[in-house]
């Protein structure tokens, strides 16, 4: 079991290594040639600065955000959906569930083109808006596994023993763990996703920031020219995702 | 034919079977009995070829054709999605009946398996079959498999004596087509009546084997002559074991203190006019036709009924896990929240529930001494939980070793206990217990009977066991579709029955020898 | 007096609970959402920066020509009674024309619906089986090369998002290849959608795929299956019978969101191969904040999301009865 | 700077036939056909296939007369008179007097929107009148030397007197025939034969719309155009192999805006150190790949009046160092605005904010919205960054950098520069009116807000078969997207 998680945590420690340390290295990477030309190991971006340099300051904010973003997701709809799953009173569970059903409706990226831009350039906001995106998704995947749960036996029990709300969130939450941390890996991907994809279209952080998604959008017409300045952030953020889902992956089929 | 040879199956330090040889010829019957935890069920999967998560099989198995298997716990194994009548018709196809013929086996195999009404049960899921309807359909499924080896483990638990009789029938018709068959069970009474040979288990160790005229009727050991002996019907003889201490040490239940005085006579939880609806293919069907219930401080009352009448429906509406469409339940005249989330604390304490299916109601990832102290703690405030939790289970017969392992290790009867020991920890006034007994061999349910009978508790029995109704209640109801059909004190219901059903429920608990 | 109800009037509704009474909440509740979203919309388009009237005046931005445009416009009214006249107009099936060009909505929507609805279509046609098909082969042995190399595939495939896998897509199968059209410009070939759709597909994919796997290992170790086994049901029926109902909730609550993922993948798809779809008219108008025509849009894709969420909500209920 | 590459055309002798297929950025289901209204190249390459001016700008952005045979001024360059060519609209009527001031009038009129007004607003309409049937006589409100450039601006096209329906019926003068439009994907014109100039060579023209850059190149390379218009440096170096890439010389102006009236930038050494920090070689270096020169903090480089004997501003970090110091401006952080309203203007604060903390400035890169950039730092912020397509100098002049000016984006408001322009405009002599931009100009390059570093070319992208694409006209003049003049070998 031990070698398996091998792959898994090496993919994801060199996203993450770059990311911690990188913005302490990167000074020394900070001449500026032609576009996608210069002199650096992996040349030159968009603007003619030194990829490498803009690859070692660019992890911590997509890190940053994407990880922000799922934590918020999750510090927020985890409890909703559970409080949605094991509650008696419908009313409770309509009013978690029915105001969700408005964001829901609304069309994710028209959130992401019509909220990021009130603050530009915010990869906080970025992040607020990804994780809004997620809520109802969140919610509706955990609060439908976690019913099955919650109607069952094992539950009644709890309740039975007076247990509260804590208790039998946790119960229901770790039967329905696989699903969630699956969902989980899957959500920090598609935070990864979105920060690029915003970038795409022009709101959420400038093509100027030093961020591994917007990188892969800015410096896209040089694919090229310069491969360099476009595959090695893309490479770095599907070791990242991936490397984060084997490892949890892995360590889910190592507890039972 | 089956063949064991030196089997052992090691779980750690623990052994839960050594050493265990059999064999039996094809078209014959095996019984292996013993006490709760002795091996049954670990040496029944060991045919099947499989092992409990964590526990290591070694020894030779060898079976001839395949297995029919009639798991310990029929809720489980029931596809949760799938309709029961889906689920049948694939075993059924899968058996090689031709298509035309499925409908007819399947309701062939649903009446041999003595389910009333097999067209009503084949859209339902499993969630909403009652206990012994779900083993039945088990059975069913069994029967409908076609396998010339069936291993069926406590097959008529669940089943009231006019059906645990049946099915037995049905089994020996099944043994006479010429189908082996190795029965786990703690039914002296089947065994007799159906087995060729039988095998005594006692902490994993054969103790005593060969045919069951011999074993049962000459008994050779201590300890199948112990068990023999506390079969029920036979009175006056308890087990070798010293049962349970009920009158010292620390006891689970102790009377209430502060609360009003506990005079006998006294109705304690009330139900009135109780109607209760199951909802199955969005039509709404009644469970309950107005019941009425009174329990006095201290009394005993057994609920008895056919499997499916609503005894458990009953049993939780009074525990407030179901809430009722009319009628109310009251304890001490103070009207009880239809659910349990919305009832006080100490109203919870007071109505505890046992479940019908004990492993169903533990967690299965912490272990079971943990969850049974959350109650001391939780209902009683006892900062001390963990040893009286400890000390209770010990008193069920639970050493423990057995306790700090996690669910899914535990026997069948071990849980069941479990969960018992759980709910006298809340020190309840009221006690309702689904069929605890129903997993237990004849020795360990004698313990726990004598346990029982010295709570405090009102206690209100669901059982299909006349020997329980007779050993505990004061008191007996007897249900019927919903209704009650007969009640008053056990020795007049017994010895004069108003009804014909009451008469079977309550007759022999002997079935009647077959073969 | 009271007066009894025939008895037959008493049951004209479905019980509650029931699932048509559930779909009839539903849609109900789905009008409700559906014009939330378009006055949500409304709103916000409306407070970005700028208004139609400065967009169209662009980098000649003289004070004068936009408060004339702006008065021609209506825009120089407070919001909430253009909101008011919109709505009234929706309402009444009439969703108002462009402020840029003065075209109807109506037929804006119905320029770039097919497309859109295409693209679409083709996606769902592929993304059900294959994720289905890819979640069981990784779960039928955990940890094993197969789970390996799909959950890898993937989520790689997942983390490039759809410009960046376009471009690539694009640069080896159009541009050096030559086997598939690059773009959609200017063609009605139907391989123009091959690209388009594998890219549409790479995020749905993966989170459905990856939930089925999740739901399927857990069916896999359950009891049930454990026993469907032993009745000796084929390896397949197994699978596919047994393990798989009990395992689809949660993909069928993500499946839900597919038309959100297509929503927003189409608008990225439709830029990238020059599709003119919704998505592209849906980026136009924000752009230009063409207010009514963005909310216009915005009420159709909100349709189409309500109604596929109830489908999978309704699909959810079936598969988890238990909850129902 | 014309062809590069190796793949250069070999397309031989003009040949008459074929559909030339040409892909633009466009903006969707927001645009229009309406000639007047008009803001994009797409929009205006569409309209000069439909209509024609009275006059168009040449390469260097003097006027050349098209409908108009030529302009007449009086003396006082208050009314000219302007004798129209024999040209009929494609329905077959003749272009007359009274279409050409049904047209002006349309602009000058209510309708919102109209592009040409601001630089036909001088005319005196109720006074204009037509002669006879080929010639018209303007009335000015004002003396307007240059009055022939407002009739060259963008939005000033002649349509036949009454029309209406220009979305799906246009009507007009130009080389081609309306087919077909769909707002956002495609629009279709076929030759017209009896255009006055001579008819085009093509049969017909498809313009495609693509807002993305790459779909453009892909759509060239995968053959589904032949005419790809705005290229980034990169791609064209990317496929300089396989595509032929055009530079349409100086067709933009790169520079930022300072806004003179509040600080920082109120102070003249501020501008001073900002001119002196700027190492425009490395700009146009590194952000227009070298297709591009540098600029002099003046407009229109290449354009007729522009006063290139102003000697050449250089990098001088130490200078502009000491004056940062001086200002003590070192520690304060001033807000650059950008958006990605234009190719390269996001980049260009990157470049500009590196370079301003080499001599201790501090700039804020603020990324605001593309769509309203332009209106949301006219009059807000204090620097921009700014980028303007072709435009005669006067024009420039005229519409940001008077007093009166509406899009002021400097805030350069001085009465002595004011009056310098005044006084061009009633001259009629060339000489002395050279000699008065050269004042303006040399005002403008002492302490203008402008820091012009540089010009970008335009690139378009074609396949090898396509001849006839000028390669010296920028944006916006007659011979760029002269689609009557391109044929396909
Ligand atoms: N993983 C394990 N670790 C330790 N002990 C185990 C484990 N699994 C089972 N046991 C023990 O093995 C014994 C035999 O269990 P088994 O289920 O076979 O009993 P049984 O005879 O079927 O009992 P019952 O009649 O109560 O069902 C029990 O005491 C149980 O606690
Ligand atoms: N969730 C449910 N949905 C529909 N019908 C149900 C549901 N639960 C129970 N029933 C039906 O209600 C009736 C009463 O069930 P109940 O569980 O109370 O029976 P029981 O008397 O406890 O039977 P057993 O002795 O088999 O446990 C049965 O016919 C059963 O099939
Ligand atoms: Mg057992
Ligand atoms: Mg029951
Ligand atoms: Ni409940």
């Amino acid at each position: 079991m031990r070698g398996r998680l091998v792959p898994g945590l090496v993919l994801l420690a060199v996203p993450v290594l770059v990311a911690l340390l990188g913005p302490l290295l990167a000074s020394a990477f900070s001449a500026r040639g032609v576009a996608f030309g210069g002199t650096g190991v992996l040349g030159g971006d968009f603007v003619g600065r030194d990829v490498l340099g803009q690859v070692l300051r660019g992890g911590a904010s997509v890190v940053g955000v994407a990880v922000l973003a799922t934590a918020v997701t999750y510090a927020v709809s985890g409890p909703l959906a559970l409080l949605a799953a094991t509650t008696h009173r419908r009313a409770v569970d309509e009013a978690v569930m029915r105001p969700l059903d408005v964001v829901v409706a609304m069309p994710s990226m028209l959130l992401l083109l019509l909220l990021v831009p009130i603050v530009p350039g915010s990869a906080l906001v970025v992040a607020g808006v990804v994780a809004l995106i997620n809520l109802p998704d969140v919610v509706r995947i955990v609060r439908a596994t976690a019913l099955a749960v919650a109607a069952g036996t094992a539950v009644e029990a709890l309740r039975m023993q007076g247990e509260g709300v804590v208790r039998v969130g946790a119960y229901v939450l770790r039967s329905v763990r696989r699903v969630v941390l699956t969902d989980l890996g899957t959500r920090f991907t598609g935070a990864l996703y979105l920060v690029a994809s915003a970038a795409f279209l022009g709101v959420g952080l400038s093509a100027d920031d030093p961020n591994w998604a917007v990188m892969v959008d800015a410096n896209r017409d040089g694919l090229f020219v310069n491969p360099a300045a476009t595959v090695v952030p893309a490479l770095l953020i599907i070791a990242l995702s991936v490397g984060a889902n084997l490892t949890s992956d892995r360590l889910l089929g190592g507890a039972r | 034919m089956i063949a064991v040879e030196g089997l052992r199956i090691v779980a750690g330090s623990a052994v839960p079977v050594d050493d265990v040889s059999f064999t039996v010829g094809a078209g014959r019957v095996l019984a292996l009995v013993g006490e709760s935890g002795s091996g049954k069920t670990s040496t029944a999967l060991a045919l099947l070829g499989e092992a409990r998560p964590g526990t290591v099989v070694t020894g030779s198995v060898v079976v001839d054709g395949s297995v029919g298997y009639v798991p310990q716990h029929p809720g489980s194994v029931l596809h949760p999605v799938r309709r029961v009548g889906s689920l049948l018709r694939e075993t059924a196809r899968h058996a090689g009946v031709p298509r035309a013929e499925v409908r007819a086996a399947v309701r062939d195999a649903l009446c041999r398996a003595q389910v009333a009404d097999p067209d009503e049960l084949l859209g339902r899921h499993r969630h909403q079959l009652s206990g012994g309807q779900q083993q039945r359909v088990v059975i069913a499924q069994a029967l409908l498999g076609g396998a010339r080896v069936i291993v069926a483990d406590e097959p008529t638990t669940g089943q009231d004596t006019p059906t645990r009789r049946r099915v037995a029938e049905e089994l020996a018709a099944l043994v006479a087509d010429g189908v082996t068959l190795v029965l786990c069970t703690h039914d002296l009474a089947l065994v007799r009546a159906l087995a060729d040979d039988v095998v005594v288990l006692r902490r994993g160790v054969v103790v005593e084997g060969g045919p069951v005229a011999d074993v049962l009727g000459t008994p050779r050991h201590e300890y199948t002559r112990a068990l023999v002996a506390a079969e029920p019907g036979v009175p006056g003889v308890r087990g070798v074991r010293p049962s349970p201490d009920v009158s010292g040490g620390t006891r689970c239940a102790p009377k209430v203190s502060g609360g009003p005085p506990l005079t006998a006579g006294v109705p304690v939880l009330t139900a009135t006019d109780v109607t209760a609806d199951h909802r199955a293919r969005g039509r709404s069907r009644r469970a309950l036709h107005g019941v009425s219930l009174e329990l006095e401080v201290g009394a005993r009352v057994a609920l008895v009924g056919r499997s499916g009448s609503g005894k458990t429906t009953l049993a939780r509406v009074l525990a407030g896990l179901h809430a009722p469409s009319s009628g109310t339940v009251e304890l001490r005249g103070e009207p009880l929240a239809a659910h349990l989330t919305r009832r006080r604390r100490d109203q919870v304490a007071a109505v505890q529930y046992v479940f019908q299916d004990a492993r169903a109601s533990f967690d299965e990832h912490r272990p079971v001494l943990d969850q049974v102290a959350r109650t001391a703690l939780l209902l009683r405030g006892h900062a001390d939980a963990g040893e009286r939790a400890r000390a209770c289970l010990a008193r069920v017969g639970l050493g423990a070793d057995v306790v700090t392992r996690l669910p899914r290790s535990l026997s069948g009867g071990e849980l069941a206990r479990a969960a018992l020991a759980r709910a006298l920890l809340a020190e309840p006034e009221v006690l309702v217990c689904d069929e605890v007994t129903a997993g237990l061999d004849t020795l360990t349910r004698g313990g726990i009977l004598d346990l029982l009978a010295g709570t405090d508790a009102g206690l209100l029995v669901v059982t299909h066991d006349p020997a329980v109704v007779a050993r505990l209640a004061e008191d007996v109801v007897v249900l019927d579709e919903g209704r009650v059909l007969e009640r008053g004190p056990v020795a007049q219901v017994l010895a004069d029955p108003r009804e014909e059903l009451t008469r079977a429920l309550l007759g022999s608990p002997v079935p009647t020898p077959t073969r | 007096m009271t007066a009894v109800l025939p008895r037959s009037r008493r049951r004209v509704l479905p019980l509650p609970g029931s699932l048509g009474a559930y779909a009839v909440r539903r849609l109900g509740l789905g009008v409700v959402q559906v014009l939330v979203v378009a006055v949500v919309v409304f709103l916000l388009t409306d407070r970005l920066s700028g208004d139609a009237a400065v967009v169209i005046a662009g980098d000649d931005p003289d004070p004068v020509t936009i408060a004339a445009l702006r008065a021609e416009l209506g825009l120089d009214r407070p919001v909430w009674v253009r909101l008011g006249e919109w709505l009234g107009g929706a309402l009444s099936g009439d969703l108002g024309s462009s402020l840029v060009t003065g075209r109807a909505v109506t037929a804006v929507i119905a320029d770039g619906l097919p497309v859109t609805l295409l693209l679409a279509g083709l996606t769902l046609v592929v993304l059900v089986p294959l994720s289905l098909a890819l979640g069981m082969l990784a779960a039928r042995r955990e940890g094993g090369p197969a789970d390996r190399v799909v959950t890898a595939t993937t989520i790689g495939l997942y983390s490039l998002p759809e410009f960046a896998l376009g471009v690539v897509l694009v640069t080896v199968f159009a541009v050096q290849l030559g086997w598939l059209p690059p773009t959609g410009i200017g063609v009605a070939d139907p391989a123009v959608f091959v690209l388009p759709v594998v890219v549409l597909l790479a995020r749905p994919v993966c989170s459905l795929s990856r939930l089925v796997r999740a739901g399927m290992v857990d069916a896999l170790a359950s009891d049930h299956v454990a026993h469907a086994r032993r009745v000796g049901f084929s390896d397949r029926a197994v699978l596919w019978r047994h393990a798989l109902p009990g395992a689809l909730t949660p993909a069928v609550q993500q499946l839900a969101r597919t038309t959100d993922w297509l929503i927003g993948g189409v608008v990225v798809v439709e830029a990238v191969f020059v599709l003119p779809g919704l998505g592209t008219a849906l980026v136009d108008t924000i752009t230009a904040r063409d207010v009514p025509v963005v909310a216009g849009i915005a009420l159709v894709l909100a349709c189409g999301t309500v109604l596929f969420n109830l489908a999978a909500d309704l699909l959810a209920r079936l598969l988890n009865p238990v909850a129902s | 700077a014309c062809s590069s590459g190796p793949a250069a055309p070999a397309v031989g002798t003009p040949r008459p036939g074929g559909t030339l297929r040409a892909a633009f950025a466009g903006s969707g289901a927001t645009e229009t056909l309406d000639p007047h209204t008009q803001n994009l190249y797409a929009e205006l390459a569409r309209a000069k296939m439909l209509y024609d001016k009275l006059a168009e700008y040449g390469s260097d952005l003097s006027v050349v007369p098209r409908l108009a045979e030529r302009f007449e001024p009086s003396a006082d360059q208050t009314r000219w008179r302007v004798p129209l060519r024999a040209a009929r609209f494609h329905d077959g009527r003749p272009v007359r007097a009274a279409d050409v001031l049904a047209s002006y009038a349309r602009i000058l009129g209510p309708t919102p929107g109209m592009r040409g007004r601001s630089g036909l607003a001088t005319l005196d309409l109720p006074n204009c009148r037509a002669i006879d049937d080929r010639t018209v006589e303007f009335a000015l409100k004002a003396p307007y030397a240059e009055f022939p450039n407002a009739t060259a601006a963008l939005g000033t096209a002649i349509v036949p007197e009454g029309a209406t329906d220009f979305d799906r019926a246009p009507v007009g003068s130009g080389p081609f025939r309306f087919e077909s439009f769909e707002p956002g994907r495609r629009f279709r014109v076929v030759r017209n034969p009896e255009y006055w100039e001579g008819a085009p060579l093509l049969d017909a023209v498809e313009l495609l719309v693509s807002n993305d850059e790459a779909a453009r190149v892909n759509a060239l390379l995968g053959r589904q155009v032949e005419y790809a218009h705005d290229l980034s440096p990169t791609t064209a170096a990317g496929y300089a192999d396989r595509v032929v890439v055009t530079r349409l010389p100086r067709s933009s102006m790169q520079s930022l805006a300072m806004k003179v009236d509040r600080p920082p930038f109120d102070r003249p050494e501020v501008r001073q150190a900002m001119y002196a920090m700027v190492d425009r070689e490395e700009m146009v270096r590194t952000l227009l790949a070298g297709s591009g020169t540098v600029g002099n903090d003046l407009y229109g480089k290449g354009f007729r009046y522009y006063a290139d004997d102003i000697p050449q501003r250089t990098y001088d970090p130490d200078r502009a160092r000491a004056l940062v110091r001086a200002a003590g401006l070192e520690g304060v952080r001033i807000p650059l605005d950008t958006a990605a309203a234009g190719s390269g203007m996001v980049e260009a604060a990157s470049v500009l904010r590196d370079q301003a903390a080499r001599v201790g400035l501090t700039l804020d890169v603020v990324t605001g919205n593309a769509s309203t950039y332009y209106s949301d730092v006219r009059d807000e912020g204090v620097l921009a960054v700014y980028r303007s397509g072709a435009l005669p100098i006067e024009s420039h002049i005229s519409q940001r950098l008077l007093s009166t000016s509406a899009t002021n984006f400097t805030q350069w408001r001085r009465p002595a520069f004011d009056a310098l322009y005044a006084q061009a405009q009633a001259t009629g002599d060339d000489t002395a009116r050279t000699g008065l931009y050269r004042q303006m100009q040399q005002q403008l390059h002492d302490d203008g807000g402008f820091l012009v570093w540089g010009f970008s070319d335009f690139l378009v992208g074609s396949d090898p078969r396509v001849g006839g694409i000028d390669p010296t006209a920028p944006a916006n003049t007659l011979d760029w997207a002269r689609f009557d003049r391109v044929w396909l070998a």
